[in-house]
């Protein structure tokens, strides 16, 4: 789809088979609405509510060709990159975190050739969702004006026919899918999500297909009772799969804290490994575990447990701060 | 930042000295967008002192946090830096408050910066093919373009200070005189660069980089042996005031752990 | 201030004495922020969350040339306009509601020409509050393209620069003053918002000055506790003032129903005495109470339980609906 | 609507009328752009009968809701329309996602209709020196604008069928042919006009109103008279089939107190 075309995208929303009732849904058959080459954006930010369940189904289905989109990009983006299924990605920024130093992955991808990285800055991302999302082929901004990223991913600068003044278009973004993983869903596909809502709401909207994972799968009556806590409704999404602690080793707002450790191990076998520690990586934590439970059986119960309690503790606001 | 945990010889050491150096731009009733590392900690560190009305707001979508003592945030997107938050939304509606006019102040740091201002935090060598692929921009492009005051904060190496950036990742002055203007960014300039050697500004018309003030113990030919372009240094040159006892004890008692202070 | 100027806008913002503190005020105080020949947006919707307190204060403070703007604007409408308080109202609707006919109010002031009125569709209006709020000069929309809208309140067709479509460029709207009641606010502006949201959150960013009315004052742990309920962070905010039931004779999601008998007896005397029977109205409920209090000891108290129990019983989920 | 409530001899107000054959419009799985009012009830009908997965929508930020009987709602925007809905939210994101697409039918009425299917709900007279100020759009522009398929609902007399309505509040297919399409509006067409006298349609060249069917009891010149301008009428035009019982006795029980019926 060429950036901004706000036609074929609604075209194809109309296309679709309209599907209002179950969504309920297992992973592999989630998974099986990618196809090669398609443009996937992730949901969450870095290691938070990434949907490792539909990631790891990807991985699984062998899929090709993805354009790989996020507004930061996490090691989600690192075991993609190295199982060959990315040929490019659109981020505002890629790593795990600021202690582990630059991607050795990314630098190998990119300087290599083999995967391109389109660059925007972290606010012209998130307005090319919300602009899919709006179902308008741009959005006006100040953002990125000045800057060598004007010319990285096709902003435009235009006059604004009121003032005169120039202002940025940023293209409408409006992914082939998006890959969701939220706090709770009913089988008809409505979310809530706690917390900070990164970009979800956005990408949900502007995406063809939506695939989300959710840690519980709650009646539609929860949404009849708090209803103004409905971050995406039903009408919206395709998929849901239920994938308890789905975000692990990542963060769920609330429910537990990233396993940093889990990215220490990680990092350190790439450092000395190089791309063999990633290999090993999915081996053992993709490939490897054949379910959902088999995937969860891999953690340590103690270290699952702590990881609950730290995110208890971090979003309990009686736990005096400074 | 190789270098920044490096004890100065004064009793403190490059890391602690911006860390103070940052605090003491912030002030009170201000709203400040602050990433993590230093800036966060100098964030905090304000509230806890001379701006005890400071909103910080984090590019995660985070108004108004508090920190547990001994659990500082690796990101910008996580419950650490979300502890006690007034508000939580999602990143785009928070730049947009930038957008608006909101944020006051804005910190970011980079791999490279010129003497214009300008940032790269992208690439090393052309940008299809580089030489090094860095993370990006991250939000540092948004906050340089949106807030009012931004403050890059750095080591003060030659390598990073370089005449030209091989990428304007986030823009400062651009090429100088009115071209920042000319771009279309009306609102926000780079107002001061913190680095471990001493304060930098920019000339009022041309905005090239000038020394403003050196840190205790440093003299401005240091500064300019440690910047890749030649530097507008004034004849008399102000030496800031070194971090008091108090302003260290502070700083210390918030990274116990010694996560961003090394 | 010229359609879409976003940079004036940003500059009154800029030069705005910074005020991140104490923002518990009076009514009469707020009300002094309120310059004659303002524009001031009204929150709420028709006669859901009317800021009452502070349309009374505009009114009893004989404000003049206002301009008013509303998505669809109601009974508070036409009280200002009948005071002689307004010059110009931008809305998409103006009325009381469709069982009340067309407004007579409305239609002896436009008719005549002493009230200009400027209309928008709804998302247009909307989407002019939305782009104030983003500081940008306008927004792109599908909307109102082929209708004599258009020339109405200065629309314009540009070329989409990616696809070159014809858009709908909205100038952002940035009023002078926006009024909002909201369920609850703390001491330092910030503001929670039950149930529906209408265009509050995006008046209060678009605008240079936010006056909020509040069913409650709570203490900003209240906000530490639920961060994910803040509508309007409170730096955005000028002052704050307690108004329990503040949104009378309309109503306050969750909390009472309009009382659709009030409006009865209103558009009744409207229909009896003409103008005269909005004048009436001004003396008894308006110009007569001196305080919040006295204006509440108007209502019958049996009718204000009765419509807190109806808020209560419609948005009880327990209570099955078709 | 002067006229809905009289009995039309068949044993069911023109109101009645107008409400079943809406419903019967309304599809499983569809998503609906519902006003208070007759349309309002036409989607609860569809639901409880062969809809149950209809999506009602309203544009005061109101997903999926439920009604209490005896208690049908005045306005899109209130406790009584929003009652054990599954998402509220606000009015500018519920217009936007019929503008991405996600609302198939929506439905309007108006002061004045003319033959291309343009409505006029603002004024009688000039615009700035109006004969009539009505009350304005509201949504009913974005609606007609957005929605994948728009039904106009409104009783059928000459002066609301106009040849040109006195100002397009909400577009129908403009001055016909492609000049919608060509003013910009790709998506969303007026498909039906719903009276109490037939079903209307619109030419697939010339975009002009057509007689696509008669009510039971009325007859082509019937509603060619009551129509302002001419009516393409084909030779043989059908007649819908009357309301049965099972729909009115549905459609009274949802309105027993007859606030929108009459």
């Amino acid at each position: 789809m060429k950036p901004g075309d706000f036609i074929v995208a609604r075209q194809r929303l109309e296309a679709k088979r309209r599907h209002a009732g179950e969504k309920l849904t297992s992973a592999q058959d989630a998974g099986r609405l990618v196809k090669d080459g398609d443009h996937v954006a992730v949901g969450g930010c870095l290691f938070s509510r990434t949907p490792m369940l539909l990631v790891r189904e990807l991985l699984r289905q062998q899929r090709r060709g993805l354009t790989l989109s996020r507004n930061l990009m996490c090691f989600e983006g690192e075991l993609l990159m190295v199982a060959g299924a990315v040929d490019q990605i659109v981020t505002s920024w890629q790593g795990i975190g600021l202690p582990w130093g630059l991607s050795r992955v990314l630098r190998e991808h990119v300087e290599s050739g083999r995967v391109r990285m389109e660059e925007w800055s972290h606010l012209g991302l998130g307005l090319r969702y919300r602009a899919g999302a709006m179902g308008v082929p741009f959005l006006p901004t100040l953002t990125m004006l000045g800057s060598d990223l004007m010319d990285v991913g096709g902003s435009r600068p235009i006059a604004c026919p009121f003032t005169g003044e120039t202002v940025n278009a940023v293209p409408a973004l409006f992914p082939d899918v998006a890959i969701l993983h939220v706090h709770r869903a009913d089988r008809h596909g409505n979310c809530q999500i706690d917390g900070y809502t990164h970009m979800d709401a956005d990408i949900a909207r502007a995406a063809s297909t939506v695939l989300v994972t959710a840690e519980e799968i709650v009646d539609e009556e929860e949404f009849r009772h708090h209803p103004d806590r409905t971050a995406i409704p039903g009408f919206v999404v395709d998929a849901v799969v239920h994938a308890p602690l789905g975000a692990m080793p990542g963060e769920c707002y609330g429910l537990y804290e990233t396993d940093f450790e889990h990215f220490d191990r990680y990092v350190a076998a790439i450092n000395d490994k190089g791309m063999d520690g990633v290999r090993e990586y999915l081996d053992r934590w993709v490939y490897g575990p054949a379910t959902h439970q088999e995937w969860l059986n891999l953690f340590d119960p103690a270290t699952v447990e702590r990881q609950r309690r730290f995110g208890r503790e971090l979003t309990n606001p009686e736990v005096a701060g400074v | 930042m190789s270098g920044e945990h490096a004890d100065t010889g004064l009793g403190y050491t490059a890391s602690e000295l911006l860390g103070v150096m940052a605090a003491r731009r912030l002030y009170d009733g201000a709203s400040v967008f602050a990433g993590v590392g230093l800036p966060l900690l100098a964030a905090v560190m304000a509230r806890k002192s001379h701006a005890p009305r400071l909103m910080i707001v984090v590019e995660g979508g985070v108004f108004d946090p508090e920190m547990l003592t001994g659990r500082l945030p690796i990101s910008t997107n996580e419950m650490r830096i979300a502890h006690r938050a007034t508000m939580l939304t999602s990143i785009t509606d928070t730049f947009l408050y930038a957008q608006r006019g909101f944020l006051d102040v804005g910190f970011i740091g980079g791999a490279q910066v010129d003497r214009f201002g300008n940032v790269n935090s992208s690439v090393i060598g052309p940008y299809d093919r580089p030489k090094v692929r860095l993370p990006g921009s991250g939000g540092a492009n948004d906050i340089i373009s949106l807030c009012r005051d931004v403050m890059i904060v750095t080591m003060h190496e030659a390598r990073r200070f370089v005449p030209r950036v091989d990428f304007v990742t986030s823009p400062g002055f651009v090429q100088g005189g009115e071209s920042r203007k000319e771009a279309g960014l009306h609102f926000g300039k780079v107002s001061q660069v913190i680095t471990n050697l001493g304060l930098l500004g920019f000339d009022e018309q041309e905005r090239t980089m000038r020394l403003e003030a050196v840190h205790p113990g440093v003299t401005p030919q240091q500064v300019q042996d440690a910047t890749g372009f030649e530097l507008e240094i004034p004849s008399d040159v102000p030496t800031t005031a070194p971090p008091t006892a108090g302003e260290l004890t502070l700083l210390r008692s918030l990274d116990p752990d010694r996560r961003y202070l090394g």
